[in-house]
């Protein structure tokens, strides 16, 4: 028998962690949960979705809630024509930022298009909620073009 | 909150990653040979002490064990301890041994299950053997060797755990 | 010659199984705001913050310094993370010190952490990997031929880890902060309760703990204005050595000698056990305390477990050289926090802010952290006065 | 303060897949060559060892202790180990010799990045509450970076490609380059989108790879008898974890490291940068505010092949080497950390 060059075999690090959410994650989830959307004030008034817990700038505690809309605008996408077998999707799309309708500081999220000519950046974008809505961030399925 | 529902306090996050995982070249070589039923270990070209099962280098040293080393069957128990709980992922059954075995020719030993024996009876020093899994079942796997099993030689003085020739005590 | 430093601000959380109320930054978070509190200080007086953590795969938050950021108030200012396995709450603390006795900061904070109660830190020690060569049977099974071997050179009685974790669990009894309070444990109990790993029974391993603890290190100019008093550094110290290599002593690493005789000359210790007030020593499985009361040189070979069985090392009996007046690694055990939860109960000895469990008049202690395969040491010692 | 000199540098080549070999034989022949350089026998003939890694690049928990299998540690050395790029174990190597703790200390990265999905796998660094589970890769993040400059006419397509056409010309005087050739921005350009707006040939490839550097008080540098170059300057700074309240599209946090690091008092001939994507060089060519008089990444940067893990302090050994090689007299080394250059470190680097 001759020795392989290369001695090599596929296996999966994994695990299901449990994660505490504390208040705000708590409260945010809670919210998508119920197909709401909240944000939260930062020290500067701008409001932050999904809510930080901690201000960047000044490192205060938020604690300021704002409901926001489920509607929003794309302020940069990044076209995936080949979705890897982790995305949340399994047919092209696009990943955006995406700033809602009373929010300040865009969000990161996965948008459904036909194709990349359907997407552009200011286009108008809406939330799709899962089917069913756990309290975790794929409530949102993605968000799809208005 | 516009239902009557228990704040979300706890979420399940699922983290998988997919690796091609490879083992390394001084241990493939092992591997290749533990496949054939040969223990080898690998000797360091400066302090000359044998590694098993090799990893790569000398730790003590920081070189690379190149010259393979044809390790006896017989081993002796350097230390070990009775296990009450059960391995994750393993199917055997509490209470069992699992000792640190120095193989005839090697110096320095690795961890193996013992079976065959009184646990009560199982001491430092004591002389033991490989049982091999039958060779069909052989594979790239130091579980080739199922286990260690008491034999019935003399026992080892302490200061002589780790130094035997692969020739064994009458080395 | 290092610049002088000291912590001036200590900060911890209640250690338990699970803080289910907080995310991971709110834990962190938690040990640095009551650090900042204890200092009487507020984030902009922070010029650096240096995390430290056990393996990624406790969390499953890959460099989480990176997400840390906004919790520990670091937008702007260098952040930097440690990891050296179960002594990298020790080697951050050394390392923060590092920054301020290297002239080139002035103040720094420090934290380290482990939220276990999110994985389970067996599942990500005995991960299986292909071609893996050695049995994994977790840290109880790799410690426990150790012990026995201790057990066979010095002929130590079989009850001395019992002892210990008597003595540590009633230690923790006084600390509010420790996880496990068992202020009735009894000899009897320890032995009656499960055996795991032979000769480790389950009361003689410590817990698996949520929890994290931080620092405020200043300068001299900066320690001298501090709100309570400072704990000075009068010596660090840290040590490496290979897992496995032919004659390895793992009973008593080289490691960890030459790490005590490092830190000991820095501070101007002689004989450890007389000259040092208290120790806070990374005690994981309850026999260490007799093995590493010879590594650290507080007995000779061979004799580290009379020091035990005399009392010398408890709070309660009055001993000469209490070790682990906190409860130690023994009553709580957050594994990336529990190497510098060591540093910071040395420093509040010596600050003379321990409560309950304060060492009478302490003024020089050592913190002690180890991991790996008892292949990584870092040690600190800290005392009451400048030197 | 102490001077402090760096007095030798050593790469691996940079390759798609290291094949066979584990994380000790991969760092081994680097370390012996490093030594070899300097003149000494191994880790035992210097005062400190620091190295940087990361456990989740091959999957298994404490990577870095097989590194310490690689070093002679026999007797104990004095060691230890940040889970960053291993810049930033020459930061805290820097520290410890300045508190007068050690004379010299040697400083390795390595990754071996081939066996995982490394943009996947690198998803699982964002908020684990809010991103992670989205699985949000890496080279999607800065495809959205990249396209916020293009929208606000910050950069084109081209200055993209011709920040790749420079880079694979470059590294083909790189003997450890991984990608190398006489590419025509032209060539480029007619590649086809990969991750729009970003191109294959604008993505670093994945590669596996280690790097070692020694460093010394300019005494021991001198006792020593090799060349060797002073960092003059050194400083890192993150940024806010959300992506979102950071301006994409400049780098806030490199601009303060490198007026930290006095990257100001002279002229800067030449600039190692740790940019993983081509619009990312821009950002942080302008964020430094680089002209004409400086050389970009003459060795082809991270483009030609990034050592997770090594790369930053690769490019400072770059800089170091281009100094002892009379070839320049001051430049400066950036490297990088977390998703869309979160923290970034500068070294200022001069001719002894």
């Amino acid at each position: 028998m001759s020795q392989p060059d290369v001695l090599n075999q596929a296996f999966e690090l994994g695990y299901t962690y449990t994660r505490s959410t504390g208040p705000v994650i708590g409260r945010f989830l809670t919210e998508l949960r119920n197909r709401n959307i909240v944000g939260i004030k930062a020290s500067d008034g701008r409001v932050v979705v999904p809510p930080m817990e901690y201000d960047p700038n000044t490192a205060e505690e938020l604690s300021e809630f704002v409901e926001v809309g489920q509607q929003g605008e794309v302020v940069s996408f990044a076209w995936v024509k080949e979705p890897r077998e982790a995305h949340p999707m399994d047919v092209p799309f696009a990943w955006a930022m995406i700033k809602l309708d009373g929010a300040d500081v865009p969000m990161i999220h996965c948008v459904a298009a036909a194709s990349e000519d359907a997407i552009a950046t200011g286009a108008r974008v809406q939330v799709v909620w899962a089917d069913e809505t756990i309290g975790y961030m794929t409530d949102i399925r993605c968000f799809e073009l208005v | 909150m516009s239902e009557e529902q228990e704040v979300v306090t706890v979420v399940k996050a699922p983290v998988y990653l997919k690796y091609n995982f490879t083992a390394g070249a001084a241990p493939a070589r092992f591997l290749a040979q533990i496949k054939k039923g040969v223990l080898t270990g690998q000797r360091c070209p400066k302090c000359s002490a044998v590694y098993v099962p090799p990893r790569g280098s000398c730790g003590g040293c920081g070189v690379a064990t190149e010259e393979e080393v044809v390790l006896s069957n017989k081993a002796t128990v350097q230390s070990f301890t009775i296990v009450y709980i059960p391995i994750p992922n393993n199917p055997i059954e509490p209470p069992y041994i699992i000792a640190n075995v120095v193989p005839d020719g090697a110096n320095i030993s690795f961890i193996h299950l013992m079976s065959e024996c009184v646990n009560e009876d199982v001491h430092i020093g004591a002389r033991v053997e490989a049982v091999w899994k039958p060779k069909e079942e052989w594979d790239f796997a130091m579980d080739n060797i199922r286990y260690y099993r008491p034999i019935d030689e003399p026992n080892v003085p302490v200061d002589q755990i780790g130094k035997l020739p692969v020739t064994g005590l009458e080395g | 010659m290092a610049n002088l430093a000291a912590v001036v601000g200590i900060g911890q959380t209640k250690y338990m199984t699970k803080r289910l109320d907080v995310s991971i930054a709110g834990l962190v978070r938690e040990a640095a705001v009551n650090a900042l509190q204890d200092a009487d200080l507020t984030w902009d007086d922070i010029d650096a913050v240096i995390l430290g953590k056990a393996p990624d795969m406790f969390e499953g938050v890959i460099m989480p310094e990176a997400y840390l950021t906004d919790a520990l108030g670091c937008n702007g200012k260098p952040m930097l993370r440690v990891h050296t396995a179960g002594s990298v709450g020790g080697s951050t603390a050394l390392v923060a010190a590092s920054h301020v006795q290297s002239g080139m900061f002035k103040r720094v904070l420090t934290v380290a952490f482990e939220k276990q109660s999110e994985s389970n830190a067996m599942w990500a020690l005995s991960n299986p990997q292909p071609f893996s060569t050695h049995l994994n049977a977790g840290a109880g099974g790799y410690f426990a031929p150790i012990i026995r071997e201790y057990m066979r050179r010095s002929n130590a009685p079989y009850n001395v880890g019992i002892k210990v974790a008597v003595k540590d669990r009633l230690h923790g009894a006084r600390n509010p902060l420790a996880h496990l309070q068992k202020p009735d444990i009894t000899m009897q109990e320890v032995e009656d309760s499960f055996m795991l790993w032979d000769p480790i029974r389950f009361l003689e391993a410590c817990p698996s703990s949520d929890g994290a603890c931080a620092m405020i290190i200043a300068n001299e100019e900066l320690a001298d204005k501090s709100a309570k008093k400072p704990a000075w550094i009068r010596g660090v110290a840290m040590r490496s050595e290979p897992t496995m290599f032919a004659g390895r002593d793992e009973v008593n690493p080289q490691a960890g000698r030459d790490c005590a005789a490092d830190v000991y000359k820095q501070a101007g210790i002689t004989d450890p056990r007389k000259d040092l007030d208290c120790a806070e020593v990374y005690v994981p499985f309850s026999w260490y305390e007799p093995m590493w009361l010879e590594n650290l040189g507080f007995a000779p070979e061979g004799e580290g477990w009379k020091l035990t069985m005399e009392g010398a090392t408890s709070l309660d009996e009055g001993g000469d050289i209490p070790w682990n007046c906190s409860g130690g690694v023994l009553s709580s055990n957050a594994i990336g926090a529990s190497g510098m939860i060591r540093f910071a109960e040395a420093a509040r000895q010596v600050r003379g802010d321990a409560g309950a469990h304060q060492v009478e008049g302490a003024k020089l202690a050592l913190g002690h952290a180890y991991g790996g395969g008892a292949q990584f040491f870092a040690m600190w010692v800290v005392g009451s006065e400048k030197p | 303060m102490k001077e402090i000199a760096i007095v030798g540098f050593k790469q691996s080549d940079s390759v798609s897949d290291a094949g066979a070999v584990n994380e000790v034989e991969m760092i081994m022949p680097v370390l012996s060559s490093v030594f070899q350089q300097v003149g000494i026998n191994n880790a035992q003939d210097v005062g400190f060892v620091c190295s940087g890694s990361c456990d989740y690049l091959q999957g298994a928990a404490f990577a870095f202790v097989a590194g310490v299998d690689a070093l002679g540690a026999v007797p104990p050395i004095k060691e230890s180990h940040v889970e960053m790029d291993a810049a930033w174990a020459l930061y805290e190597s820097i520290l410890k010799i300045r508190m007068g703790h050690a004379e010299s200390a040697l400083i390795y990265g390595f990754g071996k990045s081939s066996p995982g999905e490394l943009p996947i796998v690198m998803s699982q660094q964002l908020d684990p509450y809010y991103l992670a589970p989205l699985w949000v890769d890496s080279i999607s993040l800065a495809a959205l970076q990249a396209r916020l400059m293009l929208d606000q006419g910050l950069i084109t397509e081209r200055d993209m490609a011709e920040v790749v056409s420079r880079s694979r010309r470059n590294a083909m005087n790189n003997p450890h380059a991984q990608l190398a050739g006489d590419v025509a921005p032209d060539d480029v350009l007619a590649e086809e989108m990969y991750l729009s707006p970003l191109r294959k040939a604008d993505i670093c490839p994945v590669s596996d790879g280690a790097s070692a550097m020694i460093i010394a008080t300019v005494d021991k540098a001198k006792e020593w008898g090799v060349p060797y170059a002073i960092i003059s300057g050194i400083d890192h700074r993150i940024e806010t974890h959300n992506l979102g309240m950071r301006d994409l599209t400049d780098s806030v946090s490199t601009r303060t490291a490198a007026k930290r690091a006095g990257m100001d008092a002279g002229k800067v001939e030449v600039a190692e940068l740790y940019a993983p994507f081509s619009h990312q060089e821009i950002i942080l060519s302008r964020a430094l505010g680089l002209g004409d008089e400086t050389r970009i990444n003459p060795s082809g940067g991270v483009l030609a092949g990034n050592l997770m893990m090594a790369s930053g302090l690769s490019r400072i050994g770059e800089v170091f080497n281009r100094i002892v090689s009379g070839e320049v007299q001051r430049g400066i080394a950036h490297a990088t950390s977390g998703p869309c250059l979160q923290h970034n470190l500068v070294t200022v680097l001069e001719k002894a």
